[in-house]
């Protein structure tokens, strides 16, 4: 299980990312944060619930730098990132944040164009840019949308330049805002697809979500918050715990419950894990009514 | 999302008919213009941040943020005034009336600004723009005026959105990646105010638009007594300015 | 203040083309390119590069710093521009009740503009003053009715600029500033006429709103000097005075939002061609070669 | 089971809203319905699913009046609707369309006069136009922010005030485009309750949604759109077909699966129904184990 922010760099691996004593507030109001510590593994999927207002967004914007925390300090791969702004940039080009909404992210003509950003922004010269480009929208299965004006495009489709205009500063930890939010369950499972890909190549992800069957069969990790830290640890764990899930105001997974009926049935051994998707608890039935 | 407007919709004033607190702030704005600044201006400071500090409750570290802007304006504009120029003492030269009159531009500034400061941070405009057509505006140009005010925090959401991506994206690093950073800001800014334009045509026609954006004005009782007492203070500041100059003169 | 921090050139005006897939863009090679040009703001929401500066200096006239003989003068000056402007505007929200919506989008879009950060000399930040764009996309006379309305919420929500002074930041900034911009552009334009329709309006936009801004300030001088002239030598002196500490540091202001403007609507030609041809900023029969391949791409997708 | 559009208005009560070949297509885009019919009961919960682009915006908007089909009618209570402004308006006023953003349609700062803004419409007088408006903040459960300003609600907060202006104008049909959407499930369940306050007072619904488990707890009749109709019926029955779900790219919901594993470990009695919840199935297994 991990624990939340042990901060102990020699014991373990230094965690991706980190935060330490990370205290938030937006102007006026009250604190979204006091003293919170989250670690991030390797090399993961983290899944970050929580309700609405729980602190989601703060919690993900405070990780890649688009937020200042008030108090308490960042770490990048076991390193304390400083204050200002090379060390902030530098956070930034390691931790890219998505946002939930594409057309915030979208700002030129083409799909190329806006790919670009980033990498021109790095000072990359041309050919090394347009690389990255290149190489950004083959991973996210869009080559052939390059020279798209990216207002035609279908919203999963801006979904998919966003994630490229992300993936094309290279991060070591690729950090979403409710990606699979508004997508068919068709797009739910290709984009995860494609996320897996990410992750098998090396990229740590970190996802926020409402959906708890996702974050259950998908993460590995879980972030549980309601203003402030509920839990952290194992996803199978955290979302199995009623008392836990009740006090995010989340609802249980249906998986677990799914699979303790099957096993009640005898359709499932014991030991093994719960069936991922509704498709698979009918499969499981199907072979005994079949 | 804009300080000075968060805190008029949480001020205890908010109840009290806008045109009460427009003659009362408005009173002392005219009192520090046009009576002689010595005394009027710090009298009408006073009596502004008194009402406002206290029976209205402006938090004054809102206050003080929001005047940062405009008193950095009086200062520096102000200092041109301790020098003179091309005169018989040189190219440039200290001028020794100087500082008199900029404390006096200063004085009266500050006073103005004070008034129109705490007017804003106790009137809601959702509250104020829809009874302008009471003075006479064409309700035309009233419901246009409106709908800028709501399409505004919706236009400048996006804007903090689509900057901050920006800036994650390392937009904002050095200066030629700034200026390329809000042209594109700006352009994605003017497609999605067009874009808004036209979904809220689709969503106010289901509602029943066809062209006015008549709603109902929750009736604010004006008494005429609450109006008479609120030019009082500009009466007594007016009042007593004058007794003080006059008095002055006496002596 | 360093003597000449950077102050960008023609050569800067490549940013548009960096945008397009990057030629020469390294954004390293810009000599002192990488200094940092923003100031870790240590109020508001606390991100480096928040929209809104509040309480930064700006060059509004603050309330009740004119006398009030000069601030009813300009409102007196002002005011007919405005009736022009919002007589054209309710003739146009009463002729098509569809123009009021977009009427208020384009409001509030000029607000948020004059309210974005741009770089300014000494590692601070200033505003655009959006004359230039707004006067070339919604014309003068419109400019002069959304400019005021913007001016009236910059006094009430931001505390730029005041009440009694709304007169005089209306003419300078709502009615000086979009004509001469308007001017600059339709004399830009009919000059290079000749050139290919990219190059010609990039080089209108860019006059129009370096010159726009440039004169926006130097009313504000003026307003100023006739306000509080030199004991000395008068007018003149006042307004040298003035002019130096503020119109000065805005050139490269103005420089810098030519062609920031240039970058938007380069982006606007290509993304949204049918919008600016509406609005008779593109001719009807070119179009440009970027909206071409748009228009392509388009098809392509259609079909 | 609701056949689709069966037209015949003397056998049955009327459709509370129904279209007959209804043809539709975006300018210079391949038409999303051609000759489409549907048929929406009186009283009743209609869920409206299918993959992003399968049509479901398309769909609530042409039934309400807010595009206007190439081909086809529409009824209202049985009754045509004739070209022309005025019966358009009529429409409008009886079929009430709540857009997804409600950002769209919130066009005043103050939340009461936003909701006023349907009532004035309608030429009511001031103070029926008032009663009308608290009526309507009263049933969203909304009264307290009627002095607030819209721009400092949160986005649930915001769609309860769109709501609140469309059951301002007391339509007979109120059309949602996903209401649940952005909301944590605490969100949607206590939206889902407010919701069955009208249906209980008489307004129809309907609802799209890209929940499956959603529409299969709560609607009474569900449409499959994935441009053009797939099927129409009881969301029980429809949403337990895996091949018509699979035709519209969905996943099927968890419930029956749970269920025919609940009723396998002898759990559940066999005729009783699916469980609604995780939690309901966990309550029934815990009987069993604890
Ligand atoms: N820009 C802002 N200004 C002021 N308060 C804010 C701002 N953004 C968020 N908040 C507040 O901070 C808290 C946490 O919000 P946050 O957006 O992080 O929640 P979230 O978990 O992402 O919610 P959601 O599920 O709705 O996306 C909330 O109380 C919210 O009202
Ligand atoms: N304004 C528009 N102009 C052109 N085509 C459009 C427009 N709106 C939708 N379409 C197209 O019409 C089809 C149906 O879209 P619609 O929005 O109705 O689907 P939807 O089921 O609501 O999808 P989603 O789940 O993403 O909301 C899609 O192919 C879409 O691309
Ligand atoms: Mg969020
Ligand atoms: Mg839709």
């Amino acid at each position: 299980m991990t624990t939340a922010a042990d901060g102990d760099a020699t014991a373990a691996p230094p965690a991706a990312l980190a935060g330490r004593g990370l205290t938030f507030g937006y102007p006026d109001t009250a604190p979204v944060f006091t003293g919170l510590d989250v670690r991030i593994a390797q090399g993961g999927v983290v899944g970050v619930l929580g309700p609405n207002g729980g602190g989601k967004t703060t919690l993900l914007r405070l990780l890649s730098g688009s937020l200042t925390p008030d108090a308490g300090e960042i770490y990048v791969g076991g390193e304390r990132v400083r204050r200002g702004r090379r060390a902030l940039n530098e956070l930034r080009r390691r931790v890219q944040l998505v946002f939930q909404d594409p057309d915030d992210q979208l700002f030129s003509a083409s799909v190329s164009q806006d790919v670009s950003f980033g990498p021109m922004n790095l000072g990359l010269a041309a050919d090394a840019a347009r690389e990255r480009v290149a190489w950004a929208l083959e991973a996210l299965e869009i080559t052939e949308l390059a020279e798209q004006p990216t207002h035609l495009l279908s919203y999963g489709q801006r979904k998919r330049v966003v994630l490229a205009g992300a993936l094309a500063m290279r991060p070591s930890v690729l950090v979403l805002d409710e990606p699979t939010a508004g997508l068919d369950p068709e797009g739910v499972e290709s984009l995860v697809e494609t996320l897996e890909g990410l992750r098998a190549a090396g990229t740590t992800l970190v996802v926020s979500t409402h959906d708890v069957d996702l974050a259950y069969r998908w993460a590995d990790t879980v972030l549980l918050l309601n203003r402030g830290l509920l839990a952290a640890g194992e996803a199978r764990e955290v979302l199995a715990d009623p008392a836990l899930l009740a006090a995010a105001r989340l609802r249980p997974a249906w998986a677990p419950a799914a699979g303790r009926a099957l096993r009640a049935a005898g359709l499932l051994a014991p030991g093994s894990p719960d069936p991922a998707t509704p498709e698979e608890a009918a499969r499981l039935l199907g072979g005994a009514e079949g | 999302m804009l300080a000075i407007d968060a805190a008029a919709y949480a001020s205890p004033w908010r109840r009290v008919h806008p045109a009460v607190k427009g003659v009362f702030f408005g009173g002392l704005l005219v009192c520090a213009l046009a009576l002689p600044t010595w005394p009027a201006a710090p009298l009408v400071a006073a009596v502004a941040l008194t009402a406002a500090l206290g029976p209205a409750r402006v938090s004054p570290r809102a206050f003080a943020r929001a005047a940062w802007g405009p008193l950095l304006f009086i200062l520096t504009g102000s200092l041109t005034l301790l020098v003179t120029v091309g005169g018989p003492q040189g190219a440039i030269a200290f001028d020794p009336d100087g500082p008199a009159r900029a404390a006096e531009i200063i004085g009266r500034a500050a006073a103005a600004v004070c008034c129109q400061l705490l007017f804003a941070l106790t009137t809601p405009l959702a509250d104020l723009l829809p009874r302008l057509t009471r003075i006479g505006l064409p309700a035309a140009l009233v419901e246009t005026v409106a709908l800028i005010y709501r399409m505004l925090f919706v236009t400048l959401d996006s804007a903090h959105r689509i900057q901050t991506a920006q800036a994650g994206r390392l937009g904002y690093s050095h200066r030629r990646a700034w200026v390329r950073s809000v042209g594109a800001l700006g352009a994605a800014l003017f497609v999605r105010s067009y874009d808004r334009a036209q979904r809220m045509q689709r969503g106010l026609e289901c509602r029943g638009y066809t062209g006015e954006l008549t709603v109902l004005v929750d009736e604010l009782s004006l008494r005429p007594a609450a109006v008479s007492a609120a030019a009082l203070p500009s009466v007594l500041v007016a009042a007593a300015t004058v007794s003080y100059m006059f008095l002055g003169a006496g002596l | 203040m360093s003597g000449k921090p950077n102050a960008p050139t023609a050569a800067d005006a490549a940013v548009g083309k960096a945008t397009g897939g990057g030629s020469d863009a390294a954004p390293g090679k810009a000599g002192g390119g990488r200094r940092p040009v923003s100031q870790e703001t240590g109020h508001g929401v606390t991100t480096v590069h928040e929209v809104l500066e509040v309480g930064s200096p700006d060059m509004h006239i603050a309330e009740g710093y004119l006398p009030w003989q000069h601030a009813a003068a300009w409102t007196a000056v002002a005011a007919p521009f405005v009736a022009h402007g919002v007589r054209s505007l309710t003739q146009a929200v009463r002729a098509d009740p569809d123009a009021k919506l977009l009427v208020g989008a384009a409001g509030a879009f000029c607000f948020v503009l004059s309210a974005l950060k741009i770089p300014s000399v000494s590692g601070s930040c200033s505003h655009p003053t959006g004359a230039g764009l707004g006067a070339v996309l919604f014309r003068p006379p419109v400019m002069a009715a959304l400019g005021s309305i913007t001016l009236l919420f910059q006094a009430l929500l931001l505390a730029h600029g005041g009440l009694t002074s709304l007169g005089a930041n209306v003419f300078s900034m709502a009615v000086v500033g979009p004509w001469v911009a308007y001017g600059a552009y339709k004399l830009v334009r009919s000059a290079t006429a000749s050139l290919d329709e990219q190059t010609s309006l990039g080089g209108a936009v860019f006059c129009a709103a370096a010159l726009g801004s440039l004169a926006t300030y130097t009313v504000t001088s003026v307003q100023l000097a006739l306000a509080f002239p030199d004991p000395a030598s008068g007018f003149f002196g006042s307004f040298a005075k003035f002019a130096g500490i503020f119109s000065v540091t805005q050139i490269p202001l103005a420089i810098i939002e030519g062609l920031i403007t240039v970058v938007i609507v380069r982006l606007l030609s290509r993304v949204n061609p049918d919008q600016l041809r509406r609005l008779g900023v593109l001719r009807r029969n070119s179009a440009a070669p970027a909206a071409g391949q748009a228009t392509d791409a388009s098809e392509e997708k259609a079909g």
